[in-house]
């Protein structure tokens, strides 16, 4: 089954015209998503990669009615108006690629999704996969084959080289589900975490975390309380990071004394989760386990 | 980003919220100046970033212009915990009879401002809230209503003020809530919020603006904190942290690049850095990063650890090997590197002597092994 | 609560929304004045708050200042469906090259405002709604968001303007929303906006302020509007409606008086008004509400339904008993009542010749009855 | 069962030392209701008939963490700061008796009660009563009786009409709703059918409309898309209002051409719903269909 993106998925990408835009647009097409149109306001009625592209997803919903997934990969001062504009015309799962997204404007729009039962994976994030079914997001998709593990994370190169392991062991992914660097995100580990519990192709989760805030320790009492049912292998990134520095994105910073890597990877080794010390131990663990 | 304490205040001035008087100096004549202006006992303060800087000695009392001056003089210049004192506040002493805390702070786990507010100032917030938690009250407000009535009566009832000091708690609140919202802070934190004869002062202040949100505020400049190396990276446009190891790290990406440090640590060696080149470098890019890392006297050993998606191998290797060559001479060098054209990457690296591993384990195993040999 | 014409332009201009130049004229003197400010053909309009004023002769164009000061003068004093014009608007005449419409409105079903335009505008909107909706876009804006950039796009987009006036579009769109939510709108309405050699001009606009709101409104003056008995039932504090039968009715609760309007008409009488008391009236007010409609010309018979929950029956009876003594000669009365006090209440009305119903509809037939005889 | 109160319904009264507030209290502690707090700021410490007056409902919350329902009986211009306040600190039920709050007010704070999966009565009602259990309104009590006719209504005087006549045909109700005059309502028509769709208690209900706004049509569109199981009886007053005035309050005005009461009638019937021409008919139509 996999969770948030399947064969059925109908995408629009929002900001196609760009170049990322349009790149990830053929690189998704070529692994295989359905792509059904793109918007950047100005540029209707062109195409790009043979998607037509109009001026509003208002537009682009009309024609294809059948759209229930928007990536946007517009520039950070205009992301939050795309985010606004996907949730107003109904569309069911935004994926926000976009970085840089300043984190006021991420609070209020993921408050104004959440009112309308919309999911947001993102900001700053490389999106979700299903591997051999649809990718919409912006990882390399050679890397993932399909499986049973699923696979949660805050990082995006982490997650490839881990996602990578996993498929030379032989073990794939059900769905990979980048939730995002920022400080605060749409969908968070619980989320996620609750949608593989239900889902029957995730045998087990992996489960990528790294420095600052404290999302993994909610992720590790949210384990415990629920006596989560599938095992779960996690790799902490961040633990040789020095308090009070932000490590590349605004997310990655131990700061008001909380958020460092070992009280997570107490956290969750006590609520029963399997702490890799490796990225490579991430596979090997799975494989004992399953 | 942090602002300086005389951007702090004249922030608040211009939201309403009352300051001691003060003025900017930047050499002892215009702190003269000032400290006659303002008559009476005043406080010297060096403007730098770094926490602490009282106990460091950044933090001084003059009872007349001419020892603010004196005093003044002597402070720029000096480091503070390695930051230049290349200005000073001169504020108003003011009497305290009792220290306030408040502050409006991004809530990471509710994604939302949280009010923060407690009778007891003046001390570590964080310490507290460890200690005496019953002391603070923390206050959640959606972003999408903003502060309400009920916020602030919430905080007058818990602070417990006679009622002039309540009805000025009141009107500071607000217009810090406001503050923050217009101009995109992760924290405005007010430490302590005095009582004075004159009624409440806001002595302290600590002020972080959003990274990201510096393209609508323009009305604040960037300051370049830390050794040269810091500054060097980010002025390339890179995410760069000094550590105090001897092994450069390049990454692709934060998390990945986390966790080569990590893995280096685990096998024994000591990163020198964080370097993260980003998503989709170029040849030019990659030649940037290395050759800085390559110049820095810590570093003995460069760990290169790439995974491309996005970011193409071979650029990788044509920008290391040219770095390799121009400023590689003593220094070693280990790479790992998988992803988009990886072949021909590490056909590239081969041909110039640098031998391209595979497994991001075995590749730190060895630059921990040359760092220490 | 609607606003008037010359209400509307002044708000407009506040906005910077443009409205072509005008002066409002209370005799053919002021007339002449601003007429001849304006310079050229203007249009007189008389301020009334009907609906349809042009065809009853409300709007007139003079070429001269002198024609205008006449026509004012002329239109002075009249009647406009039933409404006293005691001021005009003197405007500059504007040739039109196209009209669009514009408006912003509180959707009842969603719970939101409701962005509506058309590029065929000058004509009612609810007729263009029903014969061509494919002519208009309605867009939903979620209040605790507000306007954003992709509603003003797909108004644009919809309205297919050159881009200059796309641009002003936007910019007066953006104007009528703000408009609409800091003045507690109901609607904000342009019709038509005008496309001119000088760009989009509002020509003409309907502005309904929700009259819960005007407690934070004090710039609005509530005019009143109608007969003189709805006048003074208002300024009484009542709910009041005039209708055309003579059957006056007085209720407790608007649902109960609504229904008992119906009840009369289904036993064939025809009611003269809709009064209601509200919850909780005292002797005083029902004394004053009896009494207002026993002094209507039209009213034969008086049918009061009462339905005591926080209202006491004994306290309506007296008051009741009290204005019929008054004022209650020639006319009949019927009163039902239940409810709190109501054994006392009946007593009270019992001992002064008055016979109190417990079925509302019996009570009403009883209404009908004495109204025909 | 019943709807949204019963005897586990735990109220705090908000604006309760008011004349209104205090006057209520005693008839609601007469019924019988659980009031066991009641705020207004600046008079925390006080006593209303017995009730602890707290100047916050959070304080409120922290002595009695029982509470769950709030009736607002605070003057309009300070009501939705109120309603806000409730919503803030966790009350899940909130009725507004209050009228004449400003639309645009009303608006935000029942987006707002959305957002955080809260149930808001009103404004401008008379509140919720489950005969011989809870009284959360101002109603007269006495008029009702335990039965099993559900009523909802957006009026007052007129529902007590009603439900005195169900009361005298022996059938009592099971929850009486008044959701509100204002055009725009917390909980709707739709919204209140569907909790009776699924009590066990109800097996009838009786909706009570008026003239204005489409909420009746709209829940005759319910009730023939679900197939309402339960008789439903409805009466909707205002026949002889004319167009273009309002009716006593703002929500009862034909405007936009829509509205008048003959075509709701004209839906309702068409939905299958069973129509009253006069209130008393109401119960004689439950009678012949209980």
């Amino acid at each position: 089954m996999a969770i948030l993106v399947n064969n059925e998925t109908r995408i629009v990408v929002q900001g196609i015209t760009g170049r990322q835009g349009s790149f990830h647009t053929k690189s998704m097409l070529q692994y295989g998503s359905k792509i059904v149109a793109g918007v950047t306001p100005g540029k209707g009625g062109q195409t790009v990669e043979g998607v037509p592209v109009y001026d509003t997803v208002r537009e682009a919903m009309r024609e294809h009615p059948e759209i229930n997934a928007s990536m946007i990969m517009v520039p950070a001062p205009y992301a939050p108006d795309a985010v606004y504009e996907a949730i107003d015309a109904g569309v069911g799962l935004i994926v926000v690629i976009t970085e840089h997204i300043p984190v006021h404007d991420s609070m209020r729009f993921i408050r104004y999704a959440r009112l309308n039962d919309v999911k947001i994976v993102g900001p700053n994030c490389p999106g979700v996969i299903t591997p051999g079914e649809c990718k919409l997001g912006i990882m390399p998709g050679h890397i993932f084959s399909r499986g049973s593990v699923g696979i949660v994370s805050r990082s995006g190169t982490l997650t490839y080289e881990i996602a990578h392991s996993i498929t030379k062991a032989g073990l794939g992914q059900s769905t990979a589900v980048g939730i995002g660097g920022d400080p605060i995100t749409g969908m968070s580990f619980i989320d996620v975490l609750e949608m593989f519990r239900r889902d029957e192709q995730t045998r087990a989760v992996v489960l990528i975390g790294e420095i600052g805030g404290d999302m993994e320790e909610r992720a590790a009492s949210y384990i415990k309380e629920t006596s989560y049912e599938k095992p779960v292998v996690a790799y902490i990134a961040g633990r040789t990071a020095p308090p009070g520095k932000r490590m590349g994105h605004a997310g990655a910073i131990i700061s008001m004394g909380a958020g460092d890597a070992e009280s997570k990877m107490k956290s969750l080794t006590s609520a029963g989760a399997h702490v890799a010390r490796t990225p490579a131990e991430t596979a090997e663990l799975l494989r004992k386990l399953l | 980003m942090k602002l300086h304490e005389y951007e702090s205040r004249e922030l608040f001035t211009a939201y309403g919220i009352p300051v001691p008087r003060y003025g900017l100096a930047r050499n002892g004549e215009e702190a003269l100046k000032i400290a006659r202006e303002i008559g009476g006992r005043v406080v010297v303060k060096a403007q730098v970033l770094v926490a602490g800087r009282g106990k460091a000695g950044g933090i001084k009392f003059a009872d007349t212009p001419e020892e603010a001056a004196e005093i003044t003089s002597k402070m720029l210049g000096t480091e503070i915990k390695g930051e230049k004192v290349e200005s000073v506040l001169i504020s108003e002493y003011q009497e305290v009879e009792g220290e306030l805390y408040l502050s409006v702070i991004i809530d990471r786990s509710r994604g939302m401002p949280l009010v923060i507010a407690s009778p007891e100032g003046g001390v570590e917030i964080e310490e507290l809230a460890r200690t005496s938690p019953e002391k603070l009250i923390q206050l959640h407000v959606d972003p999408l209503i903003g502060l309400r009535q009920h916020h602030i009566r919430n905080v007058q009832n818990f602070m417990d003020l006679d009622e002039s000091h309540s009805k000025q708690l009141s009107q500071i609140l607000t217009s810090l809530y406001r503050l923050f919202v217009e101009n995109d802070c992760e924290l405005a934190e007010i430490n302590p919020l005095a009582i004075t004869s004159g009624g409440l002062v806001a002595i302290d202040a600590k002020i972080l603006i959003d990274d990201n949100s510096l393209f609508r505020h323009s009305q604040f400049q960037r300051s370049e904190v830390g050794g040269s190396f810091e500054v060097e990276a980010r002025r390339m446009g890179f995410s760069y942290v000094e550590l105090d190891g001897d092994i450069g790290i390049i990454g692709n990406g934060a998390g990945l690049t986390m966790a080569t440090m990590d893995v280096v640590k685990e096998m024994g060696g000591r990163p020198a850095n964080f370097l993260d080149i980003g998503g989709g470098a170029s040849e030019e890019i990659v030649e940037k990063a290395a050759s800085l890392l390559l110049r820095h006297p810590r570093v003995r050993v460069l760990f290169v650890n790439v995974l491309g998606g996005i970011t193409r191998c071979d650029e990788v290797a044509r920008g290391l090997v040219s770095a390799v060559k121009a400023h590689g001479a003593g220094k070693k060098v280990v790479v790992r590197m998988m992803g988009t054209r990886e072949e021909e990457g590490k056909k590239i690296l081969r041909e110039s002597g640098l031998y391209p591993y595979d497994s991001m384990e075995e590749a730190a195993q060895m630059a921990a092994q040359l760092a220490q040999g």
